[in-house]
């Protein structure tokens, strides 16, 4: 691997328009200059702001009652702490900031669910940047919340109707404003996914999170865990959980996708009804990367599903392709409903309302408990009250396990 | 490296002109009889797009057709199908997206790809999502089977980037004109003669494209020193109009063969000025 | 005072039934070993899971876009960082924590916007223990996600059918709860009002607040604070706060309370369209003390007013109007219309949203920037999530300076 | 410290019968012809509520009474007329919360509503928001005027609060006979009982309330040693039928009287029994 790694084994690259290669050699300039090598102090005060304004260091804390259930020690890192309720500002201040750095004045950024865009949203106002976020328009319909907390913060929000209307879509929209505004727009990408330097960029952003764990372990615990799961869509709060871990050979490292409602594809609907690219993708090409996809047979790109609109992505990031090709990290995936009883069982026993994409890492632990080690960290990778009309909707439609009857309180 | 004769000859005249539809827009019969009507209109290469599901290059109107064509069936094996059936003589060079190059014969990476494509006559190639840091294998294999690769040059290509393309690129080098994605424009971008005046170096011909709309704007960019014009957008969007208002196919094809050559004849209008006065030609042009 | 504050001047007390005063002095004597005495090392695990199940210590961070506004310098304290999205989890968590240890089986809480109730909610989830809250069955429907949370987190939703269904008479119910069930009941109050011991105990538990906020200001900008502003419902945020620097006179100490529409009250309908019982109440006992309260010239409790829910109560805690009494507090207050316009301008300015609640605070200093000192320290009590719908329901209304057209997205 | 002999007289009888009702529900005028008819059904006190805006110590019986006194204009000035305006003979006793007790007069502390309550021939006050610790003015001004203070001793209260109590009630000590608020049960507390041994050395009349429905409660309660009974939502819900049920005043008023006359046999009843045996009498009487 390069400094800047490029390539991750196969995977990774920069398959992009000709047009934007000139901004992505000036942003891999900009990312060696002043992520890796902390030019005009850049990594100090990126660290300063995430600490004022984001609130780190975030506890790993320990959960009484998952330990108690499961016979081990489980801790939780809290990432649902951040400014803005998701892992998600690591990287969208890292970005923002480093735009500043470069002279940009504009930021464009593409949201799913609406936490990037949220995070960004925030970055972007907190320093003064014009920020416009390109947005599925079912997903801006689904996400009313999140839509407004961006507008709020003072970005545009522009409805993508292409496609679907969700994030492939969005992500696609985003590259064609960079590709035309490229010379003064900087372009947030919410995962690490994208061509090269973003994976390992946006990787380094949210790597604060297991070097913070990493510590905290070991004064807690007297040593490393034995488990880090951490759920993956694209993959960046995963990365961030396990990057500073890849080098511990006896921690085991966990990502769990989404299994959605199964497995199975359906070429002809060109829908997979998932978002397990690392389980079940194959490699291909897509939004400036090589990776595991899915796709059909001729490589046109699935629709993905997921109960959770953070995972519900057809493609995930190069270094996690790579990481679970070479057998560093063990790639799981856990279905709608497990997922649904996940997210109740931890608000129940923990107090602590997880994200539906978070969730995914929790059913993982309930269906694996005898995988576990000793001492397991969940990378909570935010908070639920994005989803608490969803899982009002998905519960109803279900018998969730252990689900408290949410409604019934009203008249 | 190897290059494909066919697109050096159609280069060869005073102007070329390569318009580019997507094969099987609306359908794949309706979309055999308008490309053979760019080729009774003047065109001297035809650009076919083969459908990619996320086509992040291209603005609205073609991904339009985009949308159009894969709802109609349209798949890597059809195009080839397609391509065989076409009743054309001009050189046929395959727009597409690098994932559908890549999984063509089971993941083998591009070479089966390419051999097909030789083997039924297709020119070359332009893969908007392969810059030239990828380009390698595919490159490869268009030198094995005698094929093209054409490269697009952004306006902010500059300094390193022009030489790594230029020691790549063969058939046409694509200058885009302006920043951003395909789609007509109402005016010429005053890019153009900076874009081209980089290139004058170069001895592969050079053919701008990006917002060209009217056999105005295909007379300002020869006059500014293009070898070439390429127009998509404004060609599909008569392909759409044609769809939305269920027009006769014929009818159709007459209006494309008709645009065809107005495009044509406006490039060849921009080649006979003299190459000295181009650049004020260029800005007398716009705005339109 | 004594060491247990019973009364503050002339306010406080213990104006309860009979039925609840023995559990008052049980309370007050487990206040007095516990938390003044850290006995069992009480507050020593209090403060350990602020830490790691609350995510403090909390950040101050310098306001950069408001410093500039203001030409002075504007620090933020970040209490809507807290788990769970407000400063309430101080209070609820030491509460509830305290119940245990005093071997108590059953929370019991009232709520008005749901903050405290989700902040008790888990609490008891994260502590093991039952927990029903009491809600005015309006505030139940105008609070939908709130109420979701707290079912999510295993606790009851008892809705108040009595009077206008809102704070008061979930306050008044809880009490009727206690006062059935006193013996092995803890009621968690949710601000420093009732009986003694809690106005104390309650300002105790929040009082890291400006523990903290003390230390960071003299680390950040050498020296103390010259104005700390916060917003004052019943006082909790506020006197948290505020607690400190009491005792540090150059500082000056700003509780802006919520001026709702009008100052003027309307005795025959037996409403105050405010909630500024500090400026504008009299001297009155209700929910267990004396203290300024919003009343009509019999003693009859108005209904209070204001745009945001957690500020809409009729009364304040006792040790803030006898602070107000005593000069060394600065009673304030700011209408609907400007703390709606700082809600904005907080959201746009700095990325962070804002409580409705924290908006008044804010306010203040917009219409009051030549009262600011060198240094300001604003308390951010919560996070405007819960507000979204309210904020734009109210800002289509009206015409709000530099507020974004939320709604103009969706199609 | 002052007592009222009228209160002292209501008890000397075998077992004093002490009915509630909130002045002025769910009218003034309705509720003047209420509690006279409490008279007529053998009433020995009548403690008379004034309605507070937030009554905590209420179940939800007394708490709808309460909003319908309110909501018919009741207020401290009237409510001193009500008293004005009566036409009974038995003692008074006015039922509220301090707040309207402290209000009265300009902020002058209890001491004008006690004067006004006296100077109308009320007799005392129960305030169930009043503690022992927080009585002392009003006990100051009851004195003054010659009127009692009763308090309330809840199950909970014990050792020195009990003490506490002792020290400053007057009049009759109103014994909860459980935990909670106001409001008609289907059974009698067996805390009753051990409520009252406690206060067996007390020299002031025992009333018990909370919860007392019927007659046959009546007698249990007495039977276990209590000097007298007191009964508020079990009348307050016949008030509450009759406005419902739009049913004529004096018909509701009729009902009211007979209630009250099975309230006060069944006390008298329970005094006629074997004090020694009254333990087992009340255990008996439960559950209804
Ligand atoms: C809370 C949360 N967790 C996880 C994800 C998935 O993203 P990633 O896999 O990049 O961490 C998202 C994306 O929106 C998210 O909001
Ligand atoms: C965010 C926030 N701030 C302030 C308050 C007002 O309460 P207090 O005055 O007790 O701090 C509330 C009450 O709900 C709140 O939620």
């Amino acid at each position: 691997m390069t400094a800047t790694d490029v390539k991750f084994g196969e995977y990774g690259g920069q398959y992009v328009p000709e047009a934007l290669m000139p901004a992505i050699e000036e942003l891999t300039d900009a990312y060696e200059r002043y992520v890796l090598e902390n030019e005009d102090g850049f990594m100090d005060e990126f660290r300063q702001r995430l600490r004022d304004f984001g609130g780190r260091p975030l506890p790993l804390q320990r959960a009484d009652h998952l330990s108690e259930r499961y016979d081990t020690e489980v801790y939780l890192k809290r990432e649902d702490l951040l400014h803005g309720g998701a892992h998600k500002l690591n990287n969208a201040l890292g970005q923002v900031l480093l735009a500043k750095y470069m002279g940009k004045e504009r930021i464009i950024a593409e949201t799913g669910a609406g936490q990037h865009g949220t995070a960004t949203a925030m970055a972007a106002a907190h320093l003064g940047l014009p920020c416009e976020i390109y947005m599925g328009e079912r997903d801006i319909n689904r996400q009313r919340p999140n839509v407004f907390r961006m507008k709020l913060n003072g970005s545009e929000v522009n409805p993508v109707t292409t496609g679907r209307g969700t994030l492939k879509e969005a992500i696609s929209e985003t590259m064609r404003d960079w590709a035309t505004n490229v010379e003064d727009t900087h372009y947030v990408i919410g995962s690490i996914v994208g061509p090269a330097p973003f994976p390992a960029m946006v990787r380094d952003f949210h790597a604060v999170i297991s070097e913070e764990a990493r510590e905290q372990c070991k004064e807690q615990t007297g040593g490393l865990p034995d488990t880090v799961v951490a759920c993956a869509g694209g993959g960046s709060n995963t990365m961030g959980a396990f990057a500073n871990f890849v080098e511990d050979a006896d921690t085991e490292l966990v990502a769990v996708e989404a299994g959605g409602s199964s497995l199975d594809v359906d070429e002809a609907a060109g829908v997979a009804p998932n978002s397990a690219s690392l389980s079940t993708g194959d490699e291909g090409v897509l939004h400036g990367a090589r990776t595991k996809l899915l796709q059909d047979g001729d490589g046109q790109i699935l629709e993905s599903h997921s109960i959770s609109s953070g995972l519900d992505y057809a493609g995930v990031g190069p270094e996690l392709a790579h990481l679970v090709d070479e057998g560093r990290v063990r790639a799981a995936n856990v279905d709608d409903d497990a997922a649904l009883a996940a997210f109740h069982r931890l608000s129940r026993l923990e107090g602590i309302i997880p994200a539906l994409e978070t969730a995914h890492a929790f059913g993982w632990m309930e269906e694996n408990p005898d995988e576990l080690g000793d001492v397991t960290i969940v990378n909570v990778s935010g908070r639920g009250d994005k989803d608490l009309e969803s899982v009002i909707e998905e519960t109803e439609k279900r018998d969730v396990e252990g689900a408290v009857d949410v409604g019934e309180v009203f008249r | 490296m190897a290059e494909n004769e066919a697109l050096n000859e159609a280069f060869a005249g005073d102007a070329a002109f390569v318009p580019y539809l997507a094969a099987g827009d609306p359908s794949y019969e309706a979309s055999l009889e308008y490309v053979e009507a760019l080729e009774r209109g003047g065109a001297d290469v035809i650009e076919l797009g083969l459908p990619f599901s996320e086509p992040i290059a291209e603005g609205s109107t073609i991904q339009e057709a985009v949308v159009r064509s894969l709802e109609g069936g349209m798949t890597p094996e059809r195009f080839f199908e397609f391509v065989d059936d076409l009743d054309v003589d001009v050189p046929l060079v395959c727009m597409t997206y690098y994932n559908l190059i890549y999984q063509y014969g089971d993941d083998e990476g591009p070479r089966p790809f390419v051999e097909k494509a030789a083997s039924l006559g297709l020119s070359g190639f332009v893969v908007p999502d392969l810059p030239a840091e990828e380009a390698g294998p595919l490159r490869e294999a268009c030198d094995e089977f005698g094929l093209d690769l054409v490269f697009i040059v952004a306006p902010t290509t500059a300094g390193d980037r022009l030489k790594r393309i230029m020691d790549q690129v063969s058939g046409y080098v694509y200058v885009q004109a302006r920043l951003g994605v395909t789609g007509a424009k109402d005016d010429v971008s005053d890019q153009t003669g900076a874009s081209l005046s980089r290139l004058r170096e170069w001895d592969v011909p050079k053919a701008v494209g990006f917002g060209i709309k009217t056999g105005e704007h295909a007379r300002a960019v020869v006059a500014a020193g293009a070898d070439g014009v390429i127009v998509g957008s404004a060609l599909v969007d008569i392909v759409a109009e044609g769809h939305e208002a269920d027009t006769p196919v014929a009818e159709t094809a007459e209006r494309l063969e008709s645009k065809t050559h107005e495009l044509k004849q406006g490039a060849l209008a921009g080649a006979g000025e003299d190459p000295e006065s181009r650049g004020e030609s260029l800005a007398e042009s716009e705005p339109t």
